[in-house]
């Protein structure tokens, strides 16, 4: 089994600190990663993990897993309330300006149709309903997923940049209390994670 | 739905199978070296049209619309067919990426990227029509409702303003769809490239993405709702654009089919044009592993079908004129057939009725030749369609005002412009992005499956689950 | 409104001192210098902020452009150094004048704003006018700004000054002096003008060898020649139309190009009212080859070959005495040298069609009359004479009364005699010097008697013109005339009514009246034209009193002469005399073959309006031509020479449109001949072709030349007079504009007919019979309450209209509605708020015509304005369809939802390279429209609001009825156009709206428009109606 | 590693740096864009230095003596010179401005005023239409007696006008006190101002052709 990191770390007790003494450069883990073969592999692997009780780590993949939400155990997402608002203002937002306009600021005798001719209002509601709860949608996903994030630590591994074509990744980040050096990479090695290593953050 | 793809013959979705040889067929093109010199040539041509649709514009704008064919009484001629007939053939895109997303078929991954871009440059090209065919194209804000000292606002019962709002919605969202379907792909050009360039570009415009699962959550999410909300848009925005000459009161405009009719049409013209880019492109860059014959076979019976409502259309139209008793409804469907535009409504009929039905064949819809053929016959019979929409203008309830239409030179060049605006931004596509939604393809081959193999039991379960 | 001018020497002047500046100040001389003749279409550049410095402060405000809302560059206000008195800067002022075209004199108010005349109206109490005007007046004041007016004197077409002229004309005049004038001619138009009359006589009293030619190339000499005969004297007949029940005209268009055509058309209007009842509404039979707008009003129509017309008179009053009638001999042999004259079988004709006409007129002695149109020769009009004394006419529908111009102009032969006579002194050289006084005989004369070539062996040829026509070019010297708007001038109308014509404008460039250079010429006492004019009045009605008298006539605009005295029967005692000189076979036309009729143009007349671009862009009423005469043939003729025209033959199918490349024809005549388009017209008589004159200037000024074909040439005999030509097809095209593609209604109810008979049986015919089955009208929200406050409206009495288009020109004077030009024409781009509808019915050899005037309908529910994005067209609260230029973004889709397409698109730039000079005609209280913006007849809301401000600053609220006129209304002859208040239930147009004829068009559609229409009825003969349907 | 740490901060600031760009741009068309700046505060230099302070102000001429067709025309009427002269030919007329004025009228010359209050050409405003309905001269051009050099002093902006239009009482007095600049109602402004709009019938009209024909 063979370390991507220097021994020294394994000397330190506690692998997220080193006390000052130390001669060598302090370092600050990210945490463990591990590559596994197929999406059938990680799926059980995840499962484990899961029972294991580890809660800051996730699963890696150049696509969606089926059924991989409820092997890692985690809940709903959040996007569709967010979009759900969005559609709300957007609709509301549409109809208030129309009535305002057509009754108020500009209350004109049009081809003989009333002020407030609501059916003509339908389209120009619709259409900044559909608009924001998109916009909620997907600004909703990036806030959620804290993306752009260009920098992360993972993409120094050296073979991490490959489960965007056809490799499947775990990771375990070093700020779960339950992560530890040997035993975190025991449980690794145990469900078959093949090139383990340690990333720095 | 798993146990569905486990059953389904590997030549309908996938015919690679591995995810890497998935990767090395859809990032080749966006390899320099692989770039086919027809590439270059064809955007070299099409870089000159958009030059070409440039120039026609700056005249316009400078001399007026006094320099197009429209007239009294036909005050809408090229502009408006062009603007119809482009923001028809966006409809696809959406289409196939929502729709069917929806109803979980899963050959669109075959073909929804490369839809989805087709849309978003077909409704740039649109939108050219409508803004630029104003008199008075330095005052056309007015149409948004923005606070002034004036204090005047637009006026929300015109279907135009509905236009407006529509089209701009749908441009919008569909570019928002495409981008987010893109994230993980750019990821994937990404980890891929070798220079320092693209790094930094496509890992920028990736965002980070990594893969994360939690990511992948949201992201799911997230995409469903968009295919969610663009299902309604798209159908509204033909619709919508139908209000036109729906909500007029001209015989021949003002009829209540006419919103159905105009979206079955948009997507008879959108996957024609599709099928049309596709052929080539899949021959060009050798895309016939993950664009199998069974893609353009479906695409085929989509056009047969709509072909079909479209069909019914027309003849319902005018059975309704008849029906209506409405001299002036009679007298505008005859004139239609035999009037001075009835060779228009015949080339019409002809490619848009009788031609698709050749698709009955399942010869005919596995021949590339002619699916190829009869795809660009049906998109100048879809062009025409509008054409003879608008031309009933010129005749209406007065026989005194009635008048007839010319295009002029600049309105022909206008429209062949267009298509420059289209090529170049279509061909930059297809360099520099994944053309395929590579994420999307490798998620429907059975290897994806984390029960690849296991007996059917668990599968059924986790399928369940799912 | 038009004040009195207390000092008439500075009344006139003071009123335009800004434009005196103006007119002298270098900036604007340049700005006209530079103006060359060119096309309505082309462009000329021009900086309209130095126009308007140069114009005043009144200009600033006149809405010359689009918007500019941000401020610099700087604007100046340039005062007045003395105010004018009575002058309101921005409020229009009146005064009455004087037009004359021809021998027609009419009495016009002029509305000037600072000094700018700007448009016509009719004088109410001049006779000829009553109020209204006909299309040539209310055209001509753009002459008066046309760029391709003549500004400098030229000799042999080079620039020259007026010193030179002077100085060059002395001797020539001196030499006169000393032989008596002799080998001095002088040509000119009829003379209506007493104070140039005066002169005349001066002129001849000095230079009694000198020659006075009278040349009119459309004139009423026949006319004249035949009431001589039948009555003896030189009197005019005055037609008392409005009391005649029953009319037959023989190819008298009296309603278009006769003589007092405004007086008729409004007197025949009156006697149109189904109302009256099958005693009172008058009949009209009509005779004619062409097909003329009195054709389209008649209730029997009669088509008759050109040559075959004297033969129809002769046949019914043959008929007539048939019925009892006593002819005197010299009459009857008026019947058979009538008869004779014509070479068709008279077989032709249905006897019982003549026996029961002839009946009808018998039924109504004393209340009958018939007309002769001028082109008739002699002996027809003698013989109308004579029938109407027979049948009791004189002295209640016919008066003869002596001709107050006739001594003005007696001692010239007829035009058509004169003008021989003349070319025939010039050809044995004996003509030293000829003045061609505001006359173009070089492009008029016959072409057979080679009047140019003759003109070069004249060694003094002066041409006074107001534009560099063809005679100016071929003249020694052109000295440029004053418009009759710059300078004082008096006419004496057929009826005796004398007016002054004032001017509103001191002219624009050093030009004169013809009186002040014959006057300077001649050394005649006088030399100023107000002189002129006064000193000649004042002679008259002496010193004593004179000026309070001067300033009545001023202020009414004519001097009330009493009316002329009846003259009574007359005698034909010189019937024998006129029989010798007049039934010889040289007047009738025994030529047989396809016969070709020459007329003078509605629109440019002989010619002289060739230039006039509003004319030219004006359609011909009956083919909806402009910017090209054609010639007319008729379907039957059409197939004969193999012409295929789409337009005709597939009318009720189908819709061919779009089609305006025509065959050409080769019409032949002696040794010369004209290609030209040959146009098919419906209705014309079989074997016949009618050809415009007036079209085809060759060398002539702006936009005149090249539009048409000049059909002189052709001209071998008189006016109207039949001619055998040779007709084929050429097998080449030409390109035509035509406003109205197509002919047929396609029996839709749009417009709505019936006869005296159904509107009996039931009045309100029009609702009932015509309306398209259609589910009832619900609307699905509760309707705007239009029933408070003033709320417009209008109608347009069907019955009333006949097509003559006076309404358009005034509409597009009024309104600043801007000239296209052919090319945009052909693209069905022509700007007139009021679209002239012009229909054929029934059988397309022998069909009927109705008109209607199209504009905006001002929907209560508009379907235009649902449809804006920006709201650039509402409605008011009183009822308007309001059209906001500044708001209008231009997407034309208003027009496209317009179910009456009666809105106007500005495609190109239209107004901004208008010359410095054409500026000056423009209404400043209607914005002149940019590029890009619709626009469509607002019911002259400019108007409305003036009246209410007016009415308000006074400190009533309510408008009373009638105290708003729009432009159309104001110049319809008829009265056919009726605008006001439709909430007051006294006003005008509230009691027609309640009218059982009164219906809408398309009202199906909801549109609720608030223009509606009184249906068309006729009053045909049940007797003929039963022949010709036992006949099919 | 493409991309440094810090690269994670820039989505942040690029999207506050952006906002803030967007209201400020905003800002700059709300505030100087629009003709309450654009227009109002113009106040060109005149060819001859005419004081309305001392004309109208100290002196107390009526505006009409000067502008006499404002109650009977559209125009409030530039006075013609001689009506200068009226007066000037007795008093002052060695004043350099006198001069100057005398000069023009002499060479028959208008004098070139520099126009201030200007509306687009597709505006009809009519003066009398105002005036006797008592609005009164302040309302559009402020205390002009109080002006040495005559400015500018409101936007003259279609959401101006219509902003009376719509509520005219606060602008509508005793038509005799019109040109009283000074005059100011002691009680309710608008009470008065509603009293003479029944008294003058004011029912100011919005409807397009109102201004735009």
């Amino acid at each position: 089994m063979e370390h991507a990191k220097p021994l020294g770390i394994h000397q330190s007790a506690d692998g997220s600190r080193l006390d000052a003494s130390d001669s060598q450069i302090p370092v600050k883990l990210f945490g463990m990663l591990a590559e596994f073969a197929s999406p059938g592999e990680i799926y059980e692997a995840a499962k484990k993990i899961r029972d294991a009780g580890y809660k800051h780590w996730d699963v890696h993949s150049p696509f969606p897993i089926h059924g991989m939400d409820r092997a890692m155990g985690i809940g709903q997402s959040k996007v569709g309330l967010i979009a759900w608002v969005g559609g709300l203002l957007g609709a509301g937002g549409g109809f208030t300006l129309q009535y305002w306009v057509s009754v108020h600021a500009n209350p004109f005798i049009i081809a003989g149709k009333p002020f407030n001719s609501y059916p003509a209002f339908v389209p120009v509601t619709f259409e900044p309903g559909i608009l924001l709860t998109a916009f909620g949608a997907v600004f909703g996903m990036f806030f959620l997923n804290r993306l752009p994030t260009l920098y992360h630590a993972l993409f120094k591994s050296k073979n991490f940049h490959r489960f965007s074509n056809d490799a499947f990744f775990v990771s375990i980040e070093a700020r779960d209390p339950k992560f530890d050096l040997q035993a975190t990479e025991k449980l690794l090695t145990e469900i078959g994670g093949k090139n383990i290593e340690v990333v720095e953050d | 739905m798993i146990l569905r793809d486990n059953t389904l013959p590997r030549a309908t979705l996938v015919e690679s199978k591995s995810f890497g040889e998935v990767n090395e067929i859809i990032c080749a093109p966006t390899n320099p070296v692989r770039t086919p010199k027809t590439w270059h040539i064809l955007f070299l041509g099409s870089l000159s049209l958009l030059c070409l649709l440039g120039v026609m514009l700056a005249y316009l704008v400078w001399e007026g619309t006094g320099i197009w064919g429209v007239n009294m009484p036909v005050a809408w001629g090229f502009a408006i067919v062009n603007f119809v007939w482009w923001i028809g053939i966006g409809h696809a895109g959406t289409l196939i990426s929502a729709i069917l997303f929806l109803f979980r078929q899963k050959w669109r991954t075959g073909i929804n990227r490369f839809a989805e871009a087709m849309t978003i440059f077909a409704v740039m090209c649109a939108f050219i029509f409508p803004s630029f065919h104003v008199g008075r194209i330095w005052v056309a804000y007015w149409m948004f409702p923005l606070p002034n000292s004036m204090g005047m606002w637009p006026n929300f019962r015109s279907p135009l303003l509905w236009d407006v709002f529509a089209v701009s919605t749908y441009f919008t969202v569909s570019l928002l769809f495409w981008y987010v379907g893109l994230v993980p792909d750019l990821a994937t050009l990404r980890d891929k490239a070798t220079s320092k360039m693209k790094k930094v570009l496509y890992g920028v415009f990736a965002l980070g993405w990594r893969g994360a699962n939690r990511h992948w959550q949201n992201y799911e999410r997230t995409y469903l709702i968009l295919a969610a909300v663009s299902t309604p848009l798209v159908l509204s925005v033909h619709s919508i654009v139908s209000f036109d000459f729906a909500v007029s009161n001209l015989p021949g405009w003002h009829t209540t089919i006419f919103p159905p009719y105009f979206v079955a049409g948009a997507v008879f013209s959108g996957f024609a044009l599709v099928s049309t880019l596709m052929i080539i492109a899949r021959k060009v860059y050798g895309l016939e592993k993950v664009v199998t014959m069974h893609h353009l076979d479906n695409m085929n019976k989509f056009m047969l079908a709509t072909g079909t409502i479209v069909a019914y259309a027309y003849a319902m139209e005018f059975f309704i004129a008849w029906y209506s008793g409405n001299p002036y409804e009679r007298f505008a469907f005859i004139n239609r057939a035999l009037g001075p535009y009835g060779w228009a409504y015949w080339i019409m009929v002809s490619c848009n009725c009788i031609v698709p039905q050749l698709f009955w064949w399942k010869k005919i819809r596995y021949n590339l030749l002619i699916t190829f053929i009869i795809t660009i016959l049906i998109n100048i019979g879809m062009w025409f369609e509008r054409f003879v929409i608008v031309m009933t203008l010129h005749a209406d309830f007065l026989p005194s005002s009635w008048g007839y239409y010319r295009p002029t030179w600049v309105d022909w060049l206008t429209f062949l412009g267009t298509f420059g605006l289209f090529g170049t931004f279509f061909l930059l596509f297809l360099r520099f992005l994944p053309t395929l939604a590579i994420a999307e393809v490798k998620g429907v081959m059975p290897e994806a499956s984390p029960h690849h193999g296991h007996h059917h039991q668990e599968a059924l379960t986790s399928g369940g689950q799912h | 409104m038009s004040p009195l001018n207390l000092d008439p020497k500075k009344a006139a002047p003071t009123q335009w001192r800004s434009l005196d500046e103006l007119a002298m100040s270098p900036e604007f001389q340049a700005g006209l210098e530079r103006e060359f003749p060119e096309g309505a279409s082309e462009a000329t550049e021009l900086d309209r902020r130095q126009f308007l410095q140069v114009m005043g402060a009144s200009f600033a405000l006149a809405g010359l452009t689009g918007c500019d809302v941000v401020r610099r560059p700087k604007h100046e206000i340039l005062p007045y150094n003395n105010a004018p008195e009575h002058l309101i800067p921005g409020k229009p002022q009146f005064y009455a004048t004087t037009v004359t075209v021809g021998e027609e004199v009419m009495g016009v108010l002029v509305e000037s704003h600072q000094g700018r005349p700007t448009k016509i109206e009719g004088n109410p109490q001049h006779p000829s006018s009553q109020g209204a005007t006909g299309k040539l007046q209310q055209a001509s004041i753009l002459d008066l700004y046309s760029p391709n007016r003549s500004q400098k004197v030229l000799k042999n077409g080079a620039s020259s000054t007026w010193d030179a002229f002077w100085g060059g004309m002395a001797p020539v005049i001196d030499g006169f002096r000393a032989n008596g004038g002799e080998g001095l001619r002088i040509l000119s138009g009829y003379i209506v003008s007493p104070s140039f009359a005066a002169i005349k006589q001066h002129i001849l009293r000095e230079f009694p060898k000198a020659k006075w030619v009278v040349y009119e190339p459309v004139n009423r000499d026949n006319a004249r020649i035949g009431l001589l005969g039948a009555v003896g004297k030189p009197v005019d007949a005055h037609y008392r139309i409005e009391s005649a029940k029953r009319i037959l005209s023989v190819d008298s268009d009296f309603l278009e190009s006769e003589l007092n055509h405004v007086a008729h058309a409004r007197a025949f209007a009156k006697t149109r009212n189904p109302d009256l009842g099958k005693a009172g509404m008058s009949r009209l039979y009509l005779m004619e080859a062409r097909y003329s707008v009195t054709g389209g009003v008649a209730d029997h129509r009669i088509r008759v070959k050109p040559s075959m017309i004297p033969a129809a008179l002769a046949l019914v009053a043959r008929e007539l005495a048939n019925q009892g009638l006593t002819f005197q001999s010299g009459e009857t042999q008026l019947i058979d040298s009538a008869l004779s004259a014509s070479n068709g079988t008279i077989a032709e004709f249905s006897p019982q069609l003549i026996s029961e006409l002839a009946a009808d007129l018998a039924a109504h002695r004393g209340a009958s009359l018939i007309l002769v149109g001028k082109h008739q020769p002699p002996l027809v009009h003698a013989l109308g004479h004579a029938v109407n004394r027979l049948l009791g006419n004189v002295g209640t529908t016919v008066l003869y009364k002596i001709s107050p111009t006739f001594a003005f102009n007696q001692d010239s032969p007829a035009s058509a005699v004169a003008i021989r006579d003349l070319a025939a002194d010039m050809e044995k050289g004996v003509v030293d010097t000829l003045l061609m006084i505001d006359a173009n005989p070089v492009f008029t004369a016959p072409a057979d008697i080679q009047f140019t070539s003759h003109l070069s062996k004249v060694r003094h040829s002066v041409h006074l013109g107001g534009e560099v026509n063809e005679s100016a070019q071929a003249a020694l010297w052109h000295i440029p005339q004053s418009h009759y708007l710059e300078h004082w001038d008096d006419a004496i109308s057929f009826d005796g009514t004398t007016s002054i014509a004032q001017p509103l404008i001191s002219p624009l460039y050093t030009t004169f009246s013809k009186s002040e250079v014959l006057a300077k010429l001649f050394d005649y006492r006088y030399r100023e034209s107000l002189d002129i004019v006064k000193g000649h009045w004042m002679s008259r009605s002496g010193a004593l009193g004179f000026e309070i008298a001067w300033r009545r006539w001023l202020h009414d605009g004519i001097i009330e002469t009493g009316a002329l005295p009846d003259s009574g029967p007359g005698s034909s005692s010189g019937m024998d005399a006129f029989l010798k000189a007049h039934s010889s076979s040289d007047e009738g036309s025994r030529e047989g073959g396809i016969e070709l009729m020459l007329f003078e143009h509605p629109n440019v007349h002989d010619g002289r309006f060739a230039s006039n671009s509003w004319l030219q862009e004006l359609p011909e009423p009956i083919t909806k031509l402009c910017w090209d005469n054609a010639a007319y043939i008729g379907p039957s003729l059409a197939q004969k020479l193999g012409i295929k025209d789409q337009i005709i033959l597939k009318n009720d199918k189908g819709v061919p449109m779009g089609q305006y490349d025509k065959p050409m024809i080769k019409v032949t005549r002696g040794g010369h001949s004209l290609s030209l388009p040959a146009w098919i017209l419906p209705g014309m008589a079989d074997e016949t072709v009618v050809i415009h004159l007036g079209y085809g200037r060759k060398k002539g000024p702006g936009i005149a030349e090249g539009a048409g074909f000049d059909a002189y040439p052709l001209l071998d005999k008189r006016v109207g007079q039949p001619l055998s030509v040779q007709v084929e097809v050429t097998g080449s095209t030409y390109t035509l504009a035509c406003t109205q593609d197509h002919w047929s209604m396609e029996s839709r109810p749009i417009v709505r007919e019936g006869d005296l008979e159904l509107y009996e049986r039931r009045p309100n015919f029009s609702a009932d019979e015509f309306m398209n089955p259609h589910p009832p009208l619900a609307s699905l929200w509760e309707e705007h309450d239009y029933s408070k406050g003033m709320q417009w409206g209008m109608t347009i009495d069907l019955n009333s209209c006949n097509g003559c288009s006076v309404c358009v020109v005034a509409c597009q004077a009024e309104n600043n509605i801007p000239v296209v030009g052919k090319g945009q024409v052909i693209r069905g781009r022509e700007m007139h708020w009021i679209r002239l509808d012009r229909y054929f019915t029934g059988d397309v050899d022998d069909p009927g015509l109705v008109f209607q005037a199209m504009l905006c309908q001002h929907c209560e529910n508009a379907p235009c304005e649902a449809v804006c994005p920006v709201s650039a067209t509402v409605h008011s609260k009183e009822g308007l369809n309001e059209m906001v230029y500044n708001r209008c973004i231009g997407t034309r889709y208003c027009s496209n939802n317009c179910p009456y397409k009666v809105r106007r698109f500005n495609f190109s730039n239209l107004t901004n390279h208008y010359s410095e000079s054409e500026k000056m005609q423009k209404n400043p209280d209607v914005t002149v429209r940019f590029r890009g913006v619709m626009e469509k007849c607002t019911y002259c809301v400019q108007r409305i609001e003036q009246a209410r401000i007016g009415f308000k600053n006074k400190g009533n609220e309510v408008i009373p009825d009638g105290a708003i006129v729009p432009a159309c209304a104001q110049a319809c002859p008829t009265d056919a156009i009726v605008f006001g208040n439709i909430n007051d239930p006294k006003s005008r147009v509230a009691v027609l709206k309640a009218h059982p004829r009164n219906y809408g068009v398309l009202t199906e559609l909801n549109t609720k428009p608030r223009t509606t229409y009184l249906a068309k009825v006729r009053n045909p003969n049940p007797a003929i109606l039963k022949l010709s349907r036992s006949a099919t | 590693m493409v991309f440094p740490r810090w690269t994670n901060k820039v989505p942040f600031w690029l999207l506050v740096t952006l906002a803030v760009l967007a209201c400020s741009i905003v800002f700059i068309f709300w505030y100087w864009g629009s003709p309450k700046h654009l227009e109002v505060g113009y106040q060109p230099q005149q060819p001859i230095n005419f004081s309305h302070k001392l004309h109208a102000g100290q002196m107390g001429m009526d505006c009409r003596y000067c502008h006499h067709t404002v109650d009977k025309g559209k125009f409030a009427g530039v006075p013609a010179t001689e009506t200068c002269l009226n007066c000037h030919t007795q008093i002052k007329q060695d004043a350099p401005d006198i001069v100057k004025l005398r000069e023009f009228h002499a060479a028959g010359k208008p004098v070139p005023w520099v126009r201030i209050h200007k509306l687009p050409d597709y505006v009809y405003f009519d003066h009398s239409a105002h005036v006797n309905k008592g609005v009164s001269c302040i309302s559009c051009h402020g205390r002009v007696d109080q002006m040495d050099v005559v400015r500018q002093v409101e936007p003259l902006s279609m959401a101006w006008c219509m902003d009376c239009h719509q509520a005219p009482a606060a602008n509508i007095r005793d038509k005799d006190l019109i040109t009283k600049l000074s005059w100011t109602p002691e009680g309710d402004a608008l009470e008065n101002g509603r009293k003479f709009m029944d008294m003058y019938h004011v029912k100011p009209r919005t409807d397009c052709t109102t201004c735009h024909r």
